[in-house]
Formats: structure tokens, C-alpha cells, sequence
């Protein structure tokens, strides 16, 4: 192709870009729009995790924008796929802060995207609820118009470690995490309560492995511990419980929130029923947990992924604050619906949610489940083997 | 540093890493077979491999929800299972060939990379658009095949599952079948007559589109079984699954010598047995201080201090540059 | 004089549209398209200069208050381009494959991430850090440094490699800096490992800008000078050695261009390149953790530089830029274009969009789309955009 | 001016060369020998692309063994290729510039700042590129990409580019494969005249009889690695080992001389 | 037996054959002479279908062969033994062989093969050596003995002399002459144009892509320009 061809194509891109420009330039009736956006990773490695935080949110704006929509607006999502990389998440939260009509931002995944996005947010006062960021740095920059409804490592470690030196009573655990922000986290918060309570560690090791834990479950099993903590998520900790157990480890396995998804049993089998998993997320014996499940299978047809509850209950709340912020008709602003958001309480399937002045949950309170059988459909009849409640810490000055 | 310990586990750790070797090594077959014969990193040879262990894992299902697979003879299932896992990747192998890499034979060598490259982004997300849509899920489980999954104790602190020895003696197998094809036969010459020089084999009568989309079919077909191998051993796929193991293949198949089909054996296993002695030793040796995450790391230094002594691989011919 | 007046309309107009339309995309691409336009048209040099000019330094920042995320997009693509053409000089020029170059940036953006935020606290004791915030200026220099150092380092061992092997390292040692990041939280705490530095100090301004006007003419301001000292280098006795080196290594060899010292200047040309662009994104972002320097970033930017045409400077600027805008802008913007006719019910054949099921959202196929543009582009050019073109000289012939 | 001293080269079990000595003052020297005999290994050890496992290379007294290919060059004694390696997506002045590398003294500093003495210096390769190609009959061709060149021409770049480092000592290998007597007769000339006028040393590989015997002052034949024969070419060329091993009946007869 | 027509080959932009003519009959063998660049490999990369030519015609016993690829080409009957050998450096000599007999699935491989060791007893010696282990001269005669293995009623010798030691090239010239006496007719590019007229019937001198001169080879051996051009005179 030579440069002339070059030059022709241009001007026929040229053209055709002004043929198309009305396309591109969004709805007319911008003002009584409001959109709601999630940000996660919809494609890539991650992709399942994040596309249940888009669905988690759908569900919950099918469900609560009746009040809004009577009172004249509409109300749309709009998913973001932050490819669980940083640029390109600092990119859309740019173009999210550039679109007015976005009111509030249902993300990310990762701490690691969720961070540097925020910056972004605040540069516009445009409020985020997270539903899966762990990482104690997401709030501790006290900005005001982030928040969670997820716990932090901080406090989910703890609870696992109280229920595996108080409960269980183990005396050696062997603890393992997926080298993320999320996985790694939490381990070093359960193994540090734990060690404080007197159990001995017998291993702390990280792993990118998800496939083949044979190496290392030999020296666990060698070493032989009661208890095996898997700090990360469902689709590593299932093989590896799995494995781990087939090679004859004999400990009792436990886990954070990252277990809680039906496909844990449905990769696991009945290699890891009778694992402990800790999570904010009610026993889906509650009514309310119970009717999401089943919403969301009968929409999406499958079970949902861990923090689509927490996406759904983010939502809600960033709804309630809407509803609050637009009485009366008259057109929601950021700013307005980031101090809204923090006066919501919310009692929802994750418990009363409140926040504090950082964007934690003043409360949060937490469940350890037990798997109960190897059925992915019976997911929901896990049963409940101890509640704790437990403050966020307050920020580190 | 208990040196007990160390040396108890020792037999199961040499055993572990040579079974994810073998695994290795029949991924890396593919890179090996198609370096080979084009010079060329077939880079979305994991996504050949991960639809071979999509086809298996759809069949068992398949085999499942009819009731047939806890009834039919296990080694009868397995093989089938395997043969339609290596048609599907052999014939996705061609395709591939034909489609993106066959137009752009002459140009240089990075394009074909690089569209390579773009093949297998493409691939990922066909593979998860046909999944999503076919059976709304992300994750697949393999069912279990119930006597693949008996564990032989070999002594107190040895012992192996069915599957493993599956996956060793299929290796194996595999592994002597093609480098018989490709040095006792007619058309394995006419393969390393292509690979050597392309034109003077066309003047011998060889059809050498035939024998290079012939290669990619071999290769594909090796990568679809250890496809459906994966799956049978470690149970759980994704469409992003393949990248990992084939990156590790691909530098098996380097460490082994490219191009050379013992040495993407010998690499595999190099590779496995690094790994899993890291994995395992890591922490034992080091009191704690580091860990199996760094396995990759010392995996890949060793890779990196081989090449430098060796720069053409294990087995790689070291050819003398004729001035 | 057709061609000019073409030009300066085009320029005009498009930004003209911008502010009119400042959410539209199009419209920037367009805006984009004029600049390409400026550059290939048949228009005098210093119009060619003037109008490029403008537009980078004046229309660009103008949009930028219009729309945040353009001035975003225009950083993001001054950070790759400067990748790209680092990159373009080791695989382009020098001809040597290497598949783990984010690992440089990695480098780049870790010197003063660490320095540049409290966490040098946990490293060393005391309470002294984070350094002020003026230190980010030195840092640029230091992040060269230590990448450069880095270059060499990395450089030495694999001299011998060639091709496919030198790539397999390359990529092996890409992994290695990222894995040591993400590692280097214990026994001693260098990295912070997965869960990242933050805060990150961001330089102070010389004047009353923005942090997004203020980086964005940072990100230009390296750019021309990677810009022009790549030009320099490359019209040189070392560009020239390099690519003797690219062309036929042993015929360079014998005709006095001594490769250790050659390659090893490449990979320490190129990996400085992209730690000062390390520096400045880690200032960007405010929190750096090794998920930004994966193996797959490493294959973007070879693909920009491949894409735009190999050894080719205005190439590897275009490649970066298109690949950049794809992947931030085009897609997202198709993406979400479907998402805004699905709500609004669009019926298309019969259709309704608003039926679609969750499984064909568009967002989750944007890397699809990008494998495929890349596979076309391999098919249908695969000498790159704009190709690398030997420059003419006057000879000394009487 | 150059010596080599019992010159010893093995390949695995191979034996490439067995005890070669060699010495040059000036002039042209041939080496001839049949396909395999060790000639280009000969090259390679002089040039540095080969190690010997013994003997000694020495060039103006200096040892040549044990540096590598472009120390060699920078000291002056250039090559070129049996078959043609030029920087083929180069053009013919690149190549030429390329060939003056180990006689350019700017650092990265005048690189990068491209001050006066850069400007003016790399003006000056330029032209002496220019003078190159012209000197070789490739006037006008300076901007041709090296590979669109034709045959012959390429073989006369590949030349110019030698003589860019300014050698005192040149290894041509082969130069005249591939062209008709009239081309090679055009560059024997030319050999000559370079000989004539820059005081040059030439050591030739060539299979071409009448231009061995035509342009050389001085006749090495080499076989299975050792040498044979050496001295004046019409001496050589009677040579009743050298009959058996290489020329020929015909050839020796002087019937038909191909 | 061959015809060429008006043909026109391209390399990319460059032009490399302009409007070639010749013609080779059964039983011959026909020299085509000129300096590098004339085009005279192109020409027989041309024959056997390793470039395609943009205008004009190749035919061969009556059948055009433009656009048939170049191993159903040597299914025709043409064999190429092209320049620098080529041979299959990492396969055995036997290996060798065999690809040259690649397409045949008659019974009579064994024999020819003996017939081949016949004219080059040399490579019986070295029948399971790696080829590319080879010395040169032995190198061409597997080049052409692989080419034999086709049972081609034309063969394509491309240079058969280059870089090869006065005394072997006799030996080959003297091979080619036998073969073709068993009836193989030839078409021959050489650089050593004595030698090459020495045993050819006719020959065709070609120029910057086009056929400048032709006639038998006794009539071009006595030509002034091909004297001065190709014999050195």
C-alpha cells in the first residue's frame, strides 16, 4: 500500500466518521437518564468474578428503579471491562466521570484497578461502592466518596483465625494464598490472629499455580497439619482442596469469602465437603439471600459467583440513595449522592450495612459456613457453624 | 531445616515432577513439530490444546447425562474421549494454518508471531462465547472417571492415581509413536524434507502445503490429547486455562533444543522436575523465607543458565555457522 | 494547495466537532484522523509542523477540558508510544526478539514508587520518606538509570541467544521481574508484593495546570525527546551497526562492528526508554502493583511496533497510537454504543436488542475483536502501517 | 606482514586443518583447493570467526588469535563471503558505512548532541562512500536497496564495503563466483589495480583457473586440510599432486581450460 | 518436447525474464548460457513451477503447465536439480534418494536405485551417511542421482559445476553425457560455457532477461561475442 493509499483511506475514514457522527454522541435526553455503571473484568482470566458483579448489579436495578422511574427517570446500566488492568481501568473511569449522566460506579474487582480508578472518581466526586476490594488501602485514604459493602482483610482474616483457634481448636495450620491482593491478604490477616492465639504455622506459602498443586501438597501432607487455609478463590481452592485430599491430606480445610460460589463443590466434589468458609453474604437459608439466589438463576440461568451479592446489595443501596437525593423531581448530583450514600442504612442479605467515615461497613457481620454436600443446586442448604460480628478498624493516622 | 522431612518426601516429589513433565512434553510436541518444519512459535497452539480438553469435557458430560459413563469400560471411554479431543484440535490446528498463517509464509518472521498472537486472543473468547452460550458457565468440570481416581500406594510415603500412570504411559506412547512417524517412515522424510528446505522438496514431487497442514494436524492432534489428559488429571478447564501450561510447554520446548522431538520430551520433563522441586523444597530449604511462589522463578533462571551454556537447547543441534 | 487547505480544514473542523460533540468518540477518532491526515497529506513541512504542532500542544489540552477522558487517552498513548519506540529500536532496529520488555517499565515505575511513597519507610527504617515531591524530576534520570542498568544486565548473559531462544528468555526474565515484585514482600519487603505501593507522590507543577494537562505534556514532552534521540540514533554508525546486526550478525561482526557492545547499547537504549515512561506512570497512577506488567503487556507493545511497521520510527508512533485508541477507545466505545441500543430497545432485523442475552454482551468481546483485527492486519499489511523507509542521501560522486 | 604458523582446526572428530603455515608481504596470493579441503575454515581462522586449536595467526607482528572478528578488522585485515552477505534491506552506502564502523571515532555524546563534529564527520563518510562505490563501478547506485542490486553488483558492494575499513590486508572468498569470464576479468583488473595503488595484500579463494593463474603473484593448494603445494602459479599448475588432487588431466594440459 | 513461449516473470517489481523463447527437443541436451542476473535459473525455476510467470506459456509434450504446482509438475516428467544442490543436508543419503522417488509407487525403486549407484558409485559407500556430511562433489552427484530417482524424461540441471574442483567437474560433465545417452533429454544451465558447449547440441544465450542468441552449439562456440562474453577471449 502506498502512501497515496494511505492518504485515500484516511479521507474515506473521514468521511464516513462524519456520516456516522450523530450516532456517537449519546441519547438526547441526557438529564432524566441515570446511569449506573459497573467496572470489572468482563474478558480474560478473571472474567467469571467480574461478569458476576456486572449481573449482580442488573439484577438489582431491575429490581428497586420502580421508585425512580416514578419519579420520571430512567434508569440504564452501563458495564465497563476494566480487563483487571489498571490503565485501562484509570481509562474508563475517565470517560465514566466525562459521562454526566453516570451517577454512581459499582466496582471493581481488583484493588489493584480499584485504587488508581478512584483517584480518578474523586476528581469529580463521583461515588463508588465497592463490592469486592478487601485491600485496607481502598478506604484507608478516607476519601469521601468511596465505600464498600465488603469486609476488609483486616477483619475477615481475624474471624476465620477466632473460628479456627476458638471453634475448631487446632493447634497447627498450614495457610496458603493465591499471591493477590485479595488471597494474600486475608491469609497474612488469618495467619497473624492465628499465631497470636498460640497455633502453631506450620507453612505460609504463596501459589500462581491453578492447575497442578501436586508439589505442594506433598510437604503439607508430610508435615501433616489439622488445618489447611486456602487464602483466594473458589476455582484454585477447589482443586487444590480437591488434590489436596485425594493425596491423602487429612486436615480440615478453610477459606474466605473467595469459596463461596456453588462451582466450589461443583469442581471440588466430594473432596471438600465439610470445608469452612468465612463470608458477609447471609446463609442463603434467609429469606432475602434465598430469593436472590433464586432470582438470579431464573435470569441468568446458573448460580450466582461470590460478589454478586455484595454487588447487589451495592446497588441497592446506591438506589436507596438516589431515591433520597432526587425527591421531588430534581436532577441527582454527585456530590449529593456521595454524602447520601453514606447516611443509607441498609439491611440487606450481607446484614445491616452502615457506613463509617472512611466507607467501611461501621459492622460488619460475618458467618463461617460449612459445605454440606457435594450438589451445586443444594449450594444454598450449607449450613451455618458460627456468627461473629466484628468493627472495622478505625483508620490508621 | 528439617532434612528429615526433605529426604521422606523425596520419591513423591521426583514422581510429581515427572508427571507434570510428561504433561509438558506432550503440550510442548505440538510447538516442536510445527517449529520444526516452519521455524515458527505457533503461539495459539494453547488454545488448540485447551479446545482438545473442551471437546473431552463435552463428550463426558455428554456420555454422563446419558447414563453411559459409570457403565462403559473406562479405557474404551478414554480413548475415545481422546481421539475426538485430538480430531477437533488437529482440525483446528489446520484451520488455523490455512486461515492465518498460510498467506503470510513469506514474510518476516514476526508477522506470522504476532498473528499468531492475535489467533489466540481470538480463540479464548470464541471459546468462551461457545461455552457461555452452549452451557452458561465459565468453569467445566471433568467428570470423574471412578477408576482412574484409586490411588496404588508404592510404600509409605509414595503413591500414585490411576490417572497419573494414564497420562505417563499415554505420554510415552504418544511420544514413540511420533518419532517412529517421523524417522521410520515415507512421509516422516518427507516432513523433515520440508522442514529443511521447502522448495527443493517440492521439486522431489512433495506436496508441501499437504505435509505442512499434515504437520499442523499432527501437532494439533498431540496437543487435543494432552488436552483431554489435562482435564482427566486435574479436573477443571476455563477458556484461559491453556495459556499458562502452553507458555510453560513452549519453554520446555525450547530448553529441550525447538524443533527436536526428544528434546520437547526432555525439556518437558527438565521443566516438570525444576517446578516441582521448587515447589515442594523451596520453603523447606529456605526455613520460610521463600516459598512455591517462587518456583516460576527459579524455573525460568535455570531455563535462562541452561541457554546461556547451551544456547540451542538441551538436545538443539548446535550448528556451525558457515561463513 | 488543494491538499493544504484540505488539511488545515480537516484539523479545524474536527476539533471544531469535538467541542461541539464532547462526548462522542467518533468525533475524536476523527479528530485523530485529522492529525494522520496532516501527517501523510502532500502539504509544505513547516504547515505540516505548524498544524501537528497546534494540535498536540494547544487543541489537544483545549479537548482535554471538554473531556477529561481524551486528554486520558492522548497520556496513555504518549506512554506507549514511548514503549514502543524503545521496544522498536531492540526488536526493530537490532533485531533482537524480546518478549519480557514491560519488565523495564516494571523497573522504571518501581524506583520511585518506592521512593516516591511512604513504603521506603518499611524498607529502611525511619520516617523519612516519603522523598519530597520535586524528586520526581531526578527520578527521571534514575528510573533511565537503573532500566538501562537493567538493559545491560539482562543483556549479558543472553548475547549468544539468537532468535526464538533470545525470545524464550527475554520472556522468562519478563516474568521473573514481575513474579519478584509480586514476591518481594518477604523475607524483606521491597515491593510490597500483589498488594502494591500507594500513595504515590506526583510531581509538583511549574505552572497553575491540572494533573491530567500537567501529565499529558510531561508524557509529550518524553516523547519528543525519545523521539528524537531514537532519530538520531538510528541515522548514526550505531543505528547503522544495529541494523547490520538485524540484517546479518556475522557479516557485521567481520566488518568491525563489535556486537557485544552493540546489543548491549540496544538493550540499554531501549529499556531507558521505558523506565522514565516507568517513573511517570507510577506518579500517574498514584499505586503501582505487578498486575501492570504482565506478560500480555510485553505482547502489546511487540505488537504496536510490529503493527506500525518494524524499525520504523513513524511507525512505531502510529502502531502505538492505534493499538492504544483500539483497545481504550474503538472498542469501548462500540461496546458501549451496543449497551446504549440494547437499553434503548433497538430492534435490529426483527430483533430486539434489549432481549440479548448476557452472554453476548458486547464488553466481553472486545479482545476477541482485537485478535482479529491483529490477525487482518498480519494478513492484509504485513509490512505495518508505515513501513520503515531508507532514507536518501547525497553521496560524494563526482 | 601476515603469518600463520601451523594453523590446526578440528570439528568434532574432523579434521579441518592439519598444520597449515601461510605468510604474505604483499602482492596476491590464491589459495585453491577442491570443495571441503579447508580453505574457508583458513578464512574464518584468520578473520577470527574460528579459534584454531593450535598454531598462531600474526598480522604487523601482532597476535590475531584469541580477538574477535571486528578487533581483528579495526586492525586491518577485512573479508568477504563465498556466498554474498550483504545487509540485504540496506542500501549500498549503508553497507559501505557500515564496512568504515571500526574506523569511526564518535562517541554516543556526539551522537546524541549531533554538534559539529558529528555533522562534519558523518558528512565525510558519506562522501568516501561515495568515492567507494564509484572506485568498485557502482556510481549511482548508493541509494539502491543492496538486495534490488544484481548479481554482479552485489558482488563488487560486498567489495567496497571491505575496502571501506580501510584494510591493509583483504580476504576475498570466491569473488568471482557466479560471473562470466568477461565480468571477472573486469574485476581481476580491478584486484590489480587496488594492489597498484593502496598497497594492498589480497588473499584469494577462487575455483575460476584462468584467474588464478592470470592475476596471482603466488599459488597455496590445499587438500583434506593440508597443503600440497605452493609457489608460482605456472609451478603449481604442474604440479603432479596437484593434477591428481584438484586440476585435472584437461586442465593441466591446458585443453579447454574451463 | 519443451516449448517456452513470450514468457515474463517478475521477482516482485524487478522484471527477470522479457518475452523468453526456446524450445527443447526429445534426445537433446540444450545449454543455456549468460552471466548471473540473465535470468537463466529463473528460467528453469519457471519450468518447474516454482515461479509463476505473468504472461506467456510453458509447454511440455503438449500440456501447458502455467499454474500447476511444482510437484504435480515432476509428476509430468520434468525433473529440477536446482543451484547449490540442495540437497536434504540432515537426511541419510538413502533418505535422499527415496524423496527423489517420493511419488512413485511402481515397484522398479530398488532397481533404479542400483542403476543410480551404477553412474555414482560413490554414494553407495556412504548410503547411511548424513548427507550434509558430504564432500561438495558428492554432494551434486546425490543432487543428481536424487533427481534420476524421479524417472524423469527431462532433466533440469541447474550449474551442476559450481564450486566444485576442475577434476570433478569432468567427472560430472561426463555423468551428464551418459545420462542423457540413456535417453534423458537435458536442459542445462552453466557458468563454464567451454564446458557446457562442449557437450551440448544447442544452447541459447540469454541477456538481462531476454534470449539474445541461440543456435547449435558448434555455431555459438564460433560466435565473437559469446567468445569474448562467456569463453574469455
Amino acid at each position: 500500500m502506498t502512501s497515496t493509499r494511505i492518504r485515500s483511506l484516511v479521507a474515506l475514514g473521514a468521511a464516513l466518521a462524519v456520516a456516522l457522527l450523530p450516532l456517537g454522541s449519546g441519547p438526547a435526553a441526557q438529564g432524566k437518564t441515570i446511569k449506573i455503571a459497573t467496572q470489572s473484568p468482563l474478558s480474560g482470566g478473571q472474567a467469571a468474578l467480574g461478569e458476576g458483579i456486572k449481573l449482580g448489579t442488573q439484577l438489582a436495578i431491575e429490581k428497586f428503579k420502580v421508585n425512580l422511574e416514578k419519579a420520571g427517570f430512567k434508569v440504564e446500566l452501563v458495564p465497563y471491562d476494566d480487563q483487571a488492568k489498571p490503565d485501562v481501568g484509570v481509562s474508563n473511569a475517565k470517560n465514566i466521570i466525562a459521562d454526566k449522566a453516570i451517577m454512581v460506579v459499582i466496582g471493581h474487582l481488583n484493588s489493584g484497578v480499584a485504587i488508581p480508578s478512584s483517584e480518578v472518581y474523586k476528581e469529580d466526586n463521583l461515588p463508588m461502592i465497592s463490592p469486592a476490594n478487601t485491600n485496607e488501602k481502598v478506604t484507608d485514604r478516607g476519601y469521601p466518596n468511596v465505600n464498600r459493602v465488603c469486609g476488609r482483610d483486616d477483619v475477615q482474616g481475624p474471624v476465620g483465625a477466632e473460628f479456627a483457634a476458638g471453634t475448631l481448636k487446632v493447634k497447627t495450620a498450614y495457610v496458603l494464598h493465591d499471591k493477590t491482593t485479595y488471597g494474600q491478604g486475608v491469609a497474612e490477616a488469618f495467619k497473624n490472629d492465628l499465631e497470636k492465639k498460640g497455633v502453631k504455622i506450620v507453612g505460609f506459602e504463596g501459589t500462581e499455580e491453578k492447575s497442578n498443586f501436586d508439589p505442594i501438597v506433598t510437604p503439607i501432607k508430610a508435615k501433616n497439619p489439622e488445618l489447611v487455609y486456602f487464602g483466594g478463590i473458589y476455582d484454585q481452592a477447589a482443586p487444590f482442596f480437591k488434590q489436596a485430599k485425594e493425596k491423602g491430606v487429612k486436615a480440615k480445610f478453610l477459606g474466605p469469602d473467595g469459596l463461596d460460589s456453588s462451582d466450589f463443590v461443583k469442581i471440588g466434589g466430594k473432596a471438600v465437603v465439610g470445608t469452612y468458609y468465612t463470608t458477609a453474604a447471609a446463609p442463603a437459608s434467609s429469606a432475602q439471600a434465598k430469593q436472590f439466589g433464586e432470582e438470579y438463576k431464573k435470569k441468568f440461568g446458573k448460580n450466582p459467583e461470590p460478589y454478586a451479592a455484595e454487588s447487589y446489595v451495592a446497588t441497592a443501596i446506591a438506589i436507596k440513595a438516589l431515591e433520597e437525593v432526587t425527591k421531588g423531581g430534581k436532577a441527582p448530583t454527585r456530590e449529593a449522592l456521595g454524602s447520601a450514600i453514606r447516611k443509607v442504612k441498609y439491611n440487606g442479605m450481607t446484614g445491616s450495612i452502615e457506613f463509617d467515615d472512611k466507607g467501611d461497613p461501621k459492622k460488619a457481620s460475618y458467618y463461617v459456613m460449612q459445605v454440606t454436600t457435594d450438589n451445586p443446586e443444594k449450594w444454598s442448604e450449607n449450613k451455618e457453624a458460627k456468627r461473629l460480628a466484628i468493627a472495622a478498624p478505625a483508620m490508621k493516622k | 531445616m528439617d532434612f528429615e522431612l526433605l529426604v521422606r518426601i523425596f520419591p513423591q516429589v521426583l514422581l510429581d515432577g515427572l508427571l507434570l513433565g510428561f504433561m509438558y512434553a506432550l503440550i510442548a510436541l505440538g510447538y516442536t513439530m510445527v517449529y520444526g518444519v516452519l521455524e515458527f512459535i505457533n503461539f495459539a497452539h494453547s488454545e488448540i490444546f485447551i479446545v482438545g480438553a473442551f471437546v473431552g469435557v463435552e463428550l463426558l458430560l455428554g456420555l454422563k447425562s446419558r447414563g453411559v459413563l459409570d457403565t462403559a469400560p473406562w479405557p474404551l471411554v478414554l480413548l475415545g474421549v481422546m481421539l475426538a479431543g485430538m480430531l477437533a484440535s488437529g482440525a483446528l490446528a489446520v484451520t488455523i494454518e490455512r486461515v492465518a498463517y498460510r498467506p503470510l509464509r513469506a514474510a518476516p518472521r514476526l508477522i506470522p508471531l504476532i498473528s499468531a498472537i492475535g489467533m489466540s486472543f481470538f480463540l479464548q473468547d470464541v471459546i468462551r462465547l461457545t461455552e457461555s452460550l452452549w452451557r452458561n458457565a465459565f468453569n467445566l468440570v471433568y467428570p470423574t472417571l471412578e477408576p482412574l481416581n484409586e490411588r496404588f500406594e508404592l510404600t509409605s510415603t509414595l503413591d500414585v492415581s490411576a490417572k497419573s500412570l494414564v497420562v505417563i504411559v499415554a505420554a510415552l506412547l504418544m511420544l514413540w509413536g511420533l518419532h517412529a512417524l517421523v524417522n521410520r517412515t515415507k512421509i516422516g522424510t518427507a516432513i523433515r524434507a520440508v522442514a529443511e528446505d521447502q522448495a527443493a522438496a517440492s521439486l522431489m514431487g512433495i506436496d508441501v502445503n499437504r505435509i505442512i497442514s499434515l504437520t499442523f494436524l499432527i501437532g494439533g492432534a498431540m496437543g487435543g490429547a494432552a488436552g483431554v489428559l489435562f482435564g482427566v488429571q486435574y479436573g477443571l478447564i476455563n477458556p484461559y486455562t491453556g495459556f499458562i501450561p502452553g507458555l510453560k510447554a513452549f519453554t520446555a520446548a525450547v530448553l529441550g533444543g525447538i524443533g527436536n522431538i526428544p528434546g520437547a520430551m526432555l525439556g518437558g520433563i527438565v521443566l516438570g522436575l525444576l517446578e516441582a522441586f521448587a515447589a515442594s523444597y523451596m520453603s523447606l530449604l529456605t526455613g520460610g523465607a521463600f516459598g512455591a511462589e517462587y518456583k516460576d522463578i527459579f524455573a525460568f533462571s535455570v531455563l535462562i543458565l541452561i541457554l546461556i551454556f547451551r544456547p540451542k537447547g538441551l538436545l538443539g543441534e548446535v550448528v556451525r555457522e558457515r561463513a | 494547495m488543494i491538499a493544504a487547505t484540505a488539511a488545515v480544514a480537516f484539523v479545524a473542523l474536527s476539533s471544531a466537532a469535538v467541542a461541539l460533540f464532547p462526548r462522542s468518540i467518533l468525533v475524536f477518532l476523527l479528530f485523530q484522523g485529522s492529525l494522520l491526515y496532516a501527517y501523510v497529506a502532500r502539504i509544505p513541512g513547516w504547515l505540516r509542523a505548524t498544524l501537528l504542532g497546534a494540535a498536540v500542544l494547544v487543541l489537544m489540552p483545549v479537548i482535554g477540558t471538554y473531556n477529561g477522558y481524551y486528554l486520558e487517552v492522548a497520556t496513555q498513548v504518549g506512554i506507549f508510544v514511548a514503549l514502543a519506540l524503545g521496544l522498536n529500536i531492540v526488536v526493530g532496529l537490532a533485531g533482537l526478539l524480546d518478549l519480557g520488555y514491560v519488565a523495564f517499565f516494571a523497573v522504571g515505575a518501581y524506583s520511585w514508587a518506592i521512593f516516591g511513597s511512604p513504603h521506603a519507610n518499611v524498607l529502611f527504617g525511619g520516617t523519612g520518606f516519603p522523598l519530597p515531591s520535586w524528586w520526581f524530576y531526578p527520578f527521571l534520570l534514575i528510573g533511565l538509570t537503573v532500566a538501562a542498568g537493567t538493559g545491560v544486565v539482562l543483556g549479558l548473559p543472553v548475547l549468544r541467544l539468537r532468535g526464538d531462544y533470545l525470545a524464550i528468555v527475554t520472556l522468562g526474565f519478563g516474568e521473573v521481574i514481575r513474579v519478584l515484585a509480586n514476591n518481594l514482600d518477604k523475607p524483606i519487603n521491597v515491593t510490597n508484593g500483589p498488594r502494591g505501593i500507594t500513595p504515590i507522590s506526583r510531581p509538583p507543577l511549574p505552572l497553575e495546570v491540572s494533573y491530567a494537562v500537567g501529565f499529558y505534556f510531561l508524557a509529550l514532552l518524553i516523547v519528543v525527546v525519545v523521539i528524537l534521540v531514537n532519530r538520531r540514533l538510528e541515522d548514526s554508525h550505531i543505528g547503522r551497526a544495529w541494523e547490520a546486526i538485524r540484517e546479518d550478525q556475522l557479516a557485521a561482526q567481520a566488518m568491525g562492528v563489535p556486537l557485544v557492545r552493540a546489543k548491549l547499547l540496544a538493550f540499554a537504549s531501549g529499556a531507558s526508554f521505558a523506565g522514565v515512561m516507568g517513573v511517570v506512570f507510577s506518579a500517574k497512577q498514584v499505586f503501582i502493583n505487578p498486575e501492570s506488567f504482565t506478560f500480555l503487556e510485553s505482547i502489546g507493545v511487540l505488537a504496536m511496533v510490529i503493527l506500525g511497521g518494524m524499525g520504523s520510527i513513524p511507525g512505531a508512533i502510529v502502531g502505538a497510537t492505534v493499538v492504544t485508541v483500539l483497545n481504550l477507545q474503538v472498542l469501548k466505545g462500540l461496546s458501549l454504543w451496543l449497551n446504549e441500543l440494547k437499553n434503548a430497545g433497538v430492534t435490529i432485523f426483527g430483533y430486539n436488542l434489549a432481549n440479548l442475552p448476557t452472554q453476548l454482551e458486547p464488553a466481553k468481546y472486545e479482545r476477541m475483536i482485537f485478535g482479529l483485527i491483529l490477525v487482518l492486519m498480519m494478513i492484509f499489511r504485513p509490512q505495518g502501517i508505515f513501513p520503515a523507509r531508507r532514507r536518501q542521501r547525497e553521496l560524494g560522486e563526482q | 606482514m601476515f603469518e600463520a604458523v601451523d594453523v590446526t582446526k578440528t570439528f568434532g572428530g574432523l579434521t579441518a586443518l592439519q598444520r597449515v603455515t601461510f605468510a604474505l608481504d604483499g602482492g596476491i596470493a590464491s589459495i585453491i583447493g577442491p570443495n571441503g579441503a579447508g580453505k574457508t575454515t583458513l578464512f574464518n581462522v584468520f578473520t577470527g570467526l574460528y579459534r584454531p586449536d593450535i598454531g598462531a595467526v600474526t598480522f604487523r607482528g601482532r597476535p590475531l588469535v584469541g580477538l574477535r572478528p571486528d578487533e581483528i578488522t579495526a586492525l586491518g585485515v577485512c573479508r568477504t563471503f563465498q556466498n554474498i552477505r550483504l545487509f540485504a534491506n540496506m542500501t549500498a552506502a549503508e553497507n559501505i558505512l557500515v564496512g568504515m564502523h571500526s574506523r569511526i571515532r564518535l562517541g554516543l555524546r556526539d551522537v546524541l548532541t549531533r554538534g559539529r563534529r558529528f555533522v562534519d564527520a558523518e558528512g565525510a563518510l558519506w562522501q568516501r562512500a561515495g568515492v567507494l562505490l564509484e572506485r568498485v563501478g557502482l556510481r549511482g547506485k548508493g541509494n539502491e536497496i543492496a538486495r534490488n542490486l544484481a548479481y554482479g553488483e552485489q558482488r563488487r558492494l560486498e567489495l567496497a564495503r571491505a575496502l571501506a575499513s580501510e584494510p591493509a590486508l583483504l580476504l576475498l572468498d570466491e569473488p568471482t563466483a557466479g560471473m562470466t569470464q568477461a565480468e571477472a576479468g573486469t574485476l581481476m583488473a580491478l584486484l590489480r589495480r587496488l594492489v597498484g595503488e593502496l598497497g594492498l595484500a589480497i588473499i584469494l579463494i577462487e575455483h575460476n583457473m584462468r584467474v588464478v593463474m592470470e592475476v596471482s603473484d603466488r599459488v597455496t593448494v590445499l587438500d583434506h586440510g593440508e597443503k600440497i603445494a605452493e609457489g608460482p602459479p605456472r609451478e603449481v599448475q604442474a604440479d603432479a599432486r596437484v593434477i591428481e588432487a584438484y586440476l585435472g588431466r584437461r586442465a593441466a594440459t591446458g585443453r579447454a581450460v574451463p | 518436447m519443451l516449448a517456452l513461449d513470450g514468457l515474463d516473470v517478475y521477482y516482485g517489481e524487478i522484471h527477470a525474464l522479457r518475452g523468453v523463447a526456446l524450445e527443447v527437443r526429445g534426445g537433446e541436451i540444450v545449454t543455456l548460457l549468460g552471466n548471473n542476473g540473465a535470468g537463466k535459473s529463473t528460467t528453469l525455476k519457471t519450468i518447474s513451477g516454482l515461479l509463476a510467470p505473468r504472461r506467456g506459456s510453458v509447454v511440455f509434450d503438449g500440456r501447458a503447465l502455467t499454474g500447476v504446482p511444482p510437484h504435480e509438475i515432476v509428476a509430468r516428467g520434468i525433473a529440477h536439480v536446482p543451484e547449490g544442490r540442495r540437497i536434504f543436508n540432515r537426511l541419510s543419503v538413502r533418505e535422499n534418494m527415496t524423496m527423489g522417488a517420493y511419488l512413485r509407487t511402481d515397484g522398479h525403486v530398488a532397481a533404479d536405485l542400483d542403476r543410480a549407484f551404477e553412474l555414482f558409485p560413490r554414494l553407495k559407500e556412504r548410503l547411511t551417511q548424513v548427507a550434509g556430511t558430504l564432500s561438495g562433489g558428492e554432494q551434486q552427484m546425490l543432487a543428481i542421482a536424487r533427481a534420476l530417482m524421479a524417472r524423469p524424461r527431462l532433466l533440469l540441471l541447474d550449474e551442476p559445476s559450481m564450486g566444485l574442483a576442475p577434476v570433478l567437474v569432468e567427472q560430472i560433465f561426463a555423468t551428464i553425457v551418459s545420462i542423457n545417452g540413456q535417453g534423458t533429454t537435458i536442459l542445462l544451465v552453466e557458468q563454464n560455457a567451454a564446458m557446457a558447449l562442449s557437450i551440448a547440441h544447442r544452447g541459447y544465450v540469454l541477456e538481462t532477461g531476454s534470449v539474445v542468441l541461440s543456435g547449435t552449439a558448434g555455431q555459438l562456440a564460433e560466435n565473437a561475442q559469446v567468445r569474448r562474453a562467456y569463453l574469455g577471449e
